[in-house]
């Protein structure tokens, strides 16, 4: 299982280097996600795969597609030599290899890094934070700090977009006429699915306690329920229902409820984003913050994920100009 | 707990939160505003700390009260501090700067989400500075590093662009490089606390992923760095992002890679390995060396007075490492100290050039004419931060150059001295075609600009002072800087 | 031979890394360039999750009686650097998507071109912004 | 607060006041200039005043600031300093009068600036004379260069930009390529940059690398014009007549030299000195110079370049004898850096006024010249002979010592370049008058154009001075013997 899921993912880099098809390579790293999602999987990490999946095949692929509409989809073949690059490439890889001369065989229970810190996430969280879910009471609690910085990456990626590319407002949008064109039977089957995939997508926030699941992959598929309406229902149909400057702010809110938990336990004179200022009883007390700050993340993921798509998209429209504006 | 107790989590967060604070209130003058309030917090917070920990040695803050290493801690020891102090300083500086600078070279519309990026960039940085978990670092080093390529995308020159993206190329791999060797680590320790390594290392120095670890992490900071020749991101990166954002990075992002290289060397792992196991110290004083000449070299040609001092920094990051490299408490003493230095030179330079950019519309040679009757003050500003760039006696450069040569006397490798004389002889020759173009009266023929008296505004020329004024004072009363830097030097070098 | 069985799984990865890391460096196309930094970074990732593997452990979701789980700290940090790294690729694509727009092409060696052109010196890069004028008016 | 280090102070302070002041006079030429007179009437009081006062087996002290652990900046004078700080504040009266009448006969523009950056210029001289340990002399050592560089490129013109590059290149580079290096290293062996009478170098050190600190500060002290780097002093001439005179003529190139002597006595100690062949190596390039200095004066047609290159070679005489190292070449060298000043400067004077009254600057145009201008040439010519080092002028007694000194130490060779050089100097020197007296002059009508002018005033003053240092030396003596005694 494992040799043959490598195998594919070498074959598939390997191919990924060879195309010059954009598109082809856009796709093949959509399936490259795939399988490494799958590989996460046969390693216990579901967690990982199941974002690994959201974001490498979803977003991702999306994002680069979105962009291959303007750039272009056929890549030049490149003059200079690759022999340096090859040279930087086999040192590294030299390097790594020797790395990992001795390193603890793969899966060996008696590694240090299974020896040393992890063993109190394993044994002590589910009575500390009192869900089952080990890695998202690491995530949202004994690392909850990390989570918060993770946020603000996202929410710097939602502003960084809106600078570079700019945004359209819910204004000039056209209803109706769609990318991919009018087709009866993906209209029907999306305005069936619609409605399922918010829902799974709030059950993912929710269950993120109990099973694999949490803020950051709720938001994506929340979003991703809106691209895909956006997608078949026509440009800009999204846009009227949750206008862009609305998004920029709702993330905004998402990162301050995240940080606000955190100031809201400083000033009760408990230590940053320590939850137990959230009750009395300390499960509980855990309980409560996690749900906050999954929230927090999720809002923000949504909302920055759905601006990104709206402002790549909304450049897809824009035709390249060659004459420039005088200095402002 | 008092606030004061919290203080170390909120001189981040407290810019931190700012950032979307702007975007909620969306207006440009409230984020102006905001962004100042925010620096100016962190920056008095900072001296507090900086009293504490002077009084009663390192703070740790464990955050949502989990113990390390379990939880994350914040630690703060001298050379966090030293960082910190001059992050803030120096953002609250620029940020009073950008005021009409933004106005004028950034589109209205981005006004908002540009103050929100330059907080996160703050804040990043800061964090960097102050924690005690190596993979929280890297989260902190991501939200700098994003904003930064955002922040120098906006250049008006569509050079800007391509500069940004080259930056974006360059530091995620070497991002990736630095998780790469932090995985090392973990897979060897188990740990990523910072303190809880340094106590499980030294057993383990001669395992090769530790080794390889090493390797990994060094490669990747040294990319942040721009140590040559790993610098080809910089020079463009400074020279076509708007003036304040090259006022910030240049003052700032390569110092804050310079601490995160002596963490790493002499935190995480020890003297001993990183510096005489290793050959690490060879390899910088080489690099170093190269950088040094060749990047003076390279400035001297340079017709944009931005992109002059950006290889100037080059050449300025490698008197750093060469300094480091000589493997001396007295050796990372002045490279600390010609951190802050550095900083305050390139700090005053660039927003001088800044406002040069706000009044006469650009900052190449051409620009120059006339400009000591136009605008008297910031030309003498650009003169001064010159001279001290140069290492004249009487201005902070003097004083770096002074203590690196003692150091590399006293490591008996008289060459390195001779040659970091050598260097300071070319930043007189580059030094000085800024001076003479500046001072030069204008030829009747050329004369571009009409010579009535045209200064900069106020909240500009005050930023500038501030760090020209500095400049000097740490030229002739060097209690903090060289007080500060050797003990933090001893502390590192003896260990945590 | 237990210990190639053991470490021949890191090398596998690595090759895949360096199959990135060589996209990024090698490839003139700056989309390609972007595909591959995240290649490398899928690649660093699938190395993380192997060290927290535990061979005959659970997924880290505690259930009654089983007592040997992966390690789930790893994961965690994937988890965060997997949002990190897609955060960079979408500001890289946006940047590439400028740079089309100014430059008019996404090549590398040709943008080198155009940038050592004298007479485009400080020339200002094209704003182009529905959104911005929309606002302007407002 | 003593007395002394008041006015140690007040030496400092005052031409600092006077730049700082003269610019909100720009509006009043008078007022301007009247300030700048009084601020230098002053500083001369102060010196004379600090000369009587001070006592110098127990200096004043005067710490300016403590920019590096255990190298302050330390104000401590000793004979040599007072001596060189008296020259100064004496010169700086006479050569403003000069200027005043200079600078408006010849429409200079930026005046205001002119005189700011010349008090600002004497007030770092002020401080290289009195500082007390080599790190402060560096320092303003560097200054000096800073402050003189907008009066040489005064002008503004593409020549005087190139003369400042040159300028700014060679003195500047020479001082932090080798001097500072020499500052740090000798820092780094002694643990101290204090001025002591028996030098700072433990007795262990090794004799090679104190070979090597000596070349070190005497290529590195490039305003002492040895050469080979000795190209910026006549580079230096296109700044306007008051300067070559006061600043090239006296207070750069006379700082070089104190430098010089301030580490060949302080930091090296003469007993040491006479111990190194670098030491006689210097002293051969000295005399070498010297000849050559002459040679190519005998050549130039400038006047103002003839003079210069005789600057170069005077300077080598006081490098020489201090490189010699004996009691009585101490004294000469220290004795000549103040004849050679009076000799020089009223050289410079005449040649400005020779060129304000006929607008000639080629020794071979002053054909004839002598009936137009007579006062301005007899001056000229009891100068050259003072210079020259004949009696009955100060020049004489400096000399004597030189040759004294050469003799003792057995430099027979040194002592022939000594003699020859003064013979050199007759012939150029004398040249001059010679042409202006005797020679007849062909074309343009010979009216007497000389009307008394502040200049012609300094001019005579000067010429006064050579002739009383050499009736009544008892200043010199006395500060000399001082030195001597501290030896």
């Amino acid at each position: 299982m494992d040799i043959a899921l490598l195998a594919m993912l070498c074959v598939t880099a390997i191919a990924a280097i060879r195309i010059r098809d954009l598109f082809a390579v856009t796709m093949l790293f959509g399936i490259y996600s795939f399988l490494t999602a799958t590989f996460f999987l046969s390693l216990d990490a579901i967690d990982v795969a199941f974002t690994e999946a959201a974001v490498g095949a979803g977003i991702t692929t999306v994002l680069m597609l979105a962009t291959l509409r303007l750039t272009g989809r056929y890549e030049r073949k490149p003059k200079h030599n690759i022999f340096i690059p090859l040279i930087v490439v086999s040192i590294t890889g030299a390097a790594l290899v020797y790395g990992t001369l001795d390193a603890p065989l793969l899966g060996d229970p008696n590694a240090p890094a299974q020896q040393h810190v992890s063993p109190r996430y394993i044994e002590e969280s589910p009575k500390e934070i009192g869900i089952p879910n080990m890695v998202t009471s690491v995530l949202a609690s004994y690392r909850g700090y990390d989570t918060l910085g993770e946020t603000f990456v996202i929410f710097c990626a939602g502003l960084a977009v809106i600078i570079i590319l700019g945004i359209q407002d819910s204004g000039e949008v056209h209803p109706g006429r769609s990318a991919i064109g009018d087709q009866l039977v993906l209209r029907v089957v999306v305005k069936v699915l619609l409605p399922f995939i918010l829902l799974f997508a709030l059950y993912v926030q929710l269950h993120g306690d109990y099973g694999a699941g949490g803020g950051f992959q709720a938001g994506i598929i929340f979003a991703s329920g809106f691209i895909l309406y956006d997608l078949v229902f026509g440009e800009g149909d999204a846009r009227l229902i949750v206008p862009p400057n609305f998004l920029k702010r709702l993330a905004a809110l998402g990162v301050l409820l995240y940080a606000g938990v955190g100031l809201y336990s400083l000033f009760n004179g408990k230590a940053f984003l320590d939850y137990s200022a959230l009750s009395d009883n300390p499960t509980s007390a855990q309980h409560i913050g996690i749900f906050l700050v999954e929230l927090g993340v999720g809002i923000t993921v949504f909302s920055v994920a759905l601006t990104i798509f709206f402002a790549f998209s909304g450049r897809a429209q824009i035709t390249v100009k060659t004459d420039r504006r005088p200095p402002l | 707990m008092s606030v004061v107790d919290h203080l170390p989590i909120l001189i981040i967060i407290i810019p931190l939160i700012a950032a979307p604070l702007c975007v909620l209130f969306d207006s440009a003058k409230v984020s102006w505003l905001l962004a100042l309030a925010a620096c100016i917090f962190s920056f008095i917070g900072s001296i507090k700390l900086l009293n504490t920990i002077t009084a009663s040695g390192p703070i740790s803050y464990s955050l949502g009260g989990w113990q390390p290493p379990w939880g994350i801690e914040y630690r703060l020891d001298l050379l966090s501090i030293i960082l910190l102090l001059l992050l803030t300083s120096i953002a609250s500086l620029v940020v009073l700067f950008a005021r009409y600078s933004v106005e004028q070279e950034i589109s209205k519309n981005r006004i908002v989400p540009f103050y929100a990026t330059l907080l996160l960039a703050i804040a990043g940085l800061s964090g960097i500075c102050i924690s005690g978990d190596v993979f929280n670092l890297f989260v902190f080093l991501e939200i700098s590093s994003i904003a930064s390529y955002t922040l120098i995308s906006l250049g008006k020159d569509r050079r800007a662009l391509n500069a940004a993206f080259k930056y974006l190329v360059m530091g995620t791999i070497g991002a990736t490089f630095i998780l790469i060797g932090i995985g090392f680590l973990y897979m060897q320790t188990g740990t990523l606390n910072m303190q809880d390594l340094s106590e499980r290392l030294p057993s383990l120095y001669d395992n090769r992923t530790i080794r390889a670890g090493f390797a990994f992490l060094t490669v990747g900071i040294c990319l942040k760095l721009a140590l040559f020749p790993l610098h080809l991101w910089l020079p463009n990166a400074y020279a076509y992002a708007p003036s304040v954002v090259s006022a910030f990075l240049a003052a700032t992002a390569t110092k804050v890679a310079v601490y995160m290289l002596l963490r790493f060397l002499l935190t995480v792992f020890d003297f001993n390995f990183s510096l005489n196991t290793m050959p690490l110290d060879v390899i910088l004083i080489a690099l170093g060396s190269v950088a040094i000449v060749s990047s003076s070299l390279v400035a001297i040609f340079q017709v944009n007075l931005k992109r002059l001092l950006a290889y100037s920094s080059i050449a300025q990051l490698g008197y750093i490492s060469l300094s480091i490299g000589l493997a001396s408490k007295l050796g990372i003493a002045s490279a600390i100290i010609h951190l802050f230095n550095h900083a305050l030179m390139k700090g005053a330079l660039f927003l001088a050039l800044g406002a040069m950019i706000y009044k006469v519309g650009g900052a190449e040679l051409k620009h120059c004419q006339g400009m000591l009757k136009r605008m008297p003050l910031t030309s003498l500003a650009i003169i001064i931060g010159g001279l001290s760039l140069i290492g004249i006696p009487g201005t902070a450069g003097f004083i770096s150059k002074w203590y690196m040569i003692n150091a590399s006397l006293e490591a008996g490798l008289w060459p390195l001295a001779l040659l970091i004389l050598f260097g300071s002889l070319l930043a007189i020759i580059y030094v000085w075609k800024m001076v003479e173009a500046i001072t030069l009266q204008p030829s009747t023929s050329t004369a571009t600009a009409p010579l009535t008296r045209d200064e900069a505004p106020l909240t500009m020329l005050v930023p500038i002072w501030a760090l020209v004024i500095a400049n000097i004072y740490y030229g002739i009363n060097t209690e903090l800087t060289v007080s500060l830097a050797q003990r933090a030097a001893n502390i590192l070098v003896g260990g945590y | 031979m237990s210990n190639i069985a053991g470490l021949f799984n890191y090398w596998v990865v690595i090759f895949l890394m360096m199959a990135g890391f060589f996209v990024v460096i090698s490839q003139g196309n700056l989309v390609k360039k972007i595909i591959g930094l995240s290649l490398f970074q899928a690649s660093a990732f699938i190395l993380y999750i192997s060290i927290g593997h535990v061979s005959g452990g659970e997924v880290p979701i505690y259930v009654e009686g089983s007592n040997l789980y992966s390690n789930p700290l790893p994961h965690v940090l994937i988890l965060t650097a997997i949002v990190v790294s897609v955060s960079t690729t979408a500001v890289g694509l946006a940047i590439i998507i400028r740079i089309k727009e100014t430059y008019n092409t996404v090549e590398e060696d040709e943008i080198q071109i155009i940038d050592n052109r004298k007479d485009d010196e400080d020339e200002p890069v094209e704003e182009e912004h529905p959104a911005e004028q929309k606002e302007d008016q407002s | 607060m003593e007395l002394s280090i008041t006015l140690m102070l007040a030496l400092l302070l005052v031409p600092l006041t006077v730049a700082i002041a003269l610019p909100f006079f720009n509006s009043s030429p008078n007022l301007r200039e009247a300030v700048t007179l009084f601020g230098s009437i002053v500083l001369l009081i102060c010196a004379a005043m600090l000369y009587q006062t001070i006592d110098f087996d127990n200096p004043p002290q005067l710490i300016l600031a403590i920019p590096l652990p255990n190298y302050p900046i330390l104000f401590s004078p000793d004979p040599l300093g007072i001596m060189f700080s008296l020259l100064v504040s004496t010169l700086w009266p006479i050569t403003s009068l000069y200027a005043i009448g200079y600078m408006r006969q010849h429409k200079e523009l930026n005046q205001t600036r002119f005189y700011c950056f010349f008090a600002l210029s004497i007030a770092v001289t002020q401080a290289i004379a009195l500082s007390g340990n080599m790190l402060t002399l560096f320092i303003f050592y560097e200054m000096l260069t800073l402050a003189t560089f907008p009066l040489v490129t005064h002008a503004g013109s593409k020549q005087a930009k190139q003369a400042g590059r040159l300028y700014l290149g060679i003195l500047m580079g020479t001082s932090i390529m080798f001097l500072l290096l020499a500052t740090i290293w000798s820092a780094n062996i002694a643990g101290t940059l204090a001025f002591q009478a028996d030098g700072i170098f433990p007795a262990d050190t090794d004799p090679f690398l104190l070979n090597i600190l000596l070349l070190l500060f005497v290529f590195g002290t490039a305003k002492a014009a040895l050469m080979p780097f000795h190209r910026w002093l006549p580079a230096a001439m296109v700044a306007p007549v008051p300067v070559s005179a006061l600043l090239h003529a006296v207070a750069v190139v006379k700082a070089g030299v104190f430098t010089l002597l301030k580490v060949v006595i302080y930091l090296f100690g003469i007993d040491n000195i006479s111990l190194l062949p670098a030491a006689d190596f210097l002293a051969y390039l000295a005399g070498f110079t010297i000849v050559a200095a002459s040679l190519i004066a005998l050549k130039q047609d400038n006047i103002k370049a003839r003079l210069a290159y005789s600057t170069i070679g005077q300077l080598s005489y006081i490098i020489l004898g201090a490189m010699l190292a004996t009691s009585s070449s101490i004294m000469g060298s220290s004795m000549h850096i103040v004849t050679h000043a009076f000799g020089k400067i009223t050289l410079f004077f005449c040649a400005g006024a020779i060129l304000l009254a006929t607008h000639k600057t080629r020794v071979s145009e002053l054909n004839g010249i002598g009936k137009q201008i007579p006062i301005t040439l007899c001056c000229f010519t009891l100068a050259a002979l003072s210079t020259i080092g004949l009696p009955p002028f100060a020049g004489m007694w400096s000399k004597w010592w030189l040759v004294q000194g050469t003799i003792e130490s057995g430099q027979l060779i040194l002592t022939a370049s000594l003699l020859i050089s003064s013979l050199l100097n007759l012939i150029y020197l004398l040249e001059i008058p010679l042409r202006a007296f005797f020679f007849q002059q062909s074309t343009t009508p010979l009216t007497f154009k000389e009307p008394l002018s502040p200049h012609l005033l300094a001019i005579g003053t000067t010429t006064l001075l050579c002739l009383l240092l050499f009736l009544k030396p008892d200043v010199l003596y006395h500060l000399i013997n001082l030195i001597d005694k501290g030896l």
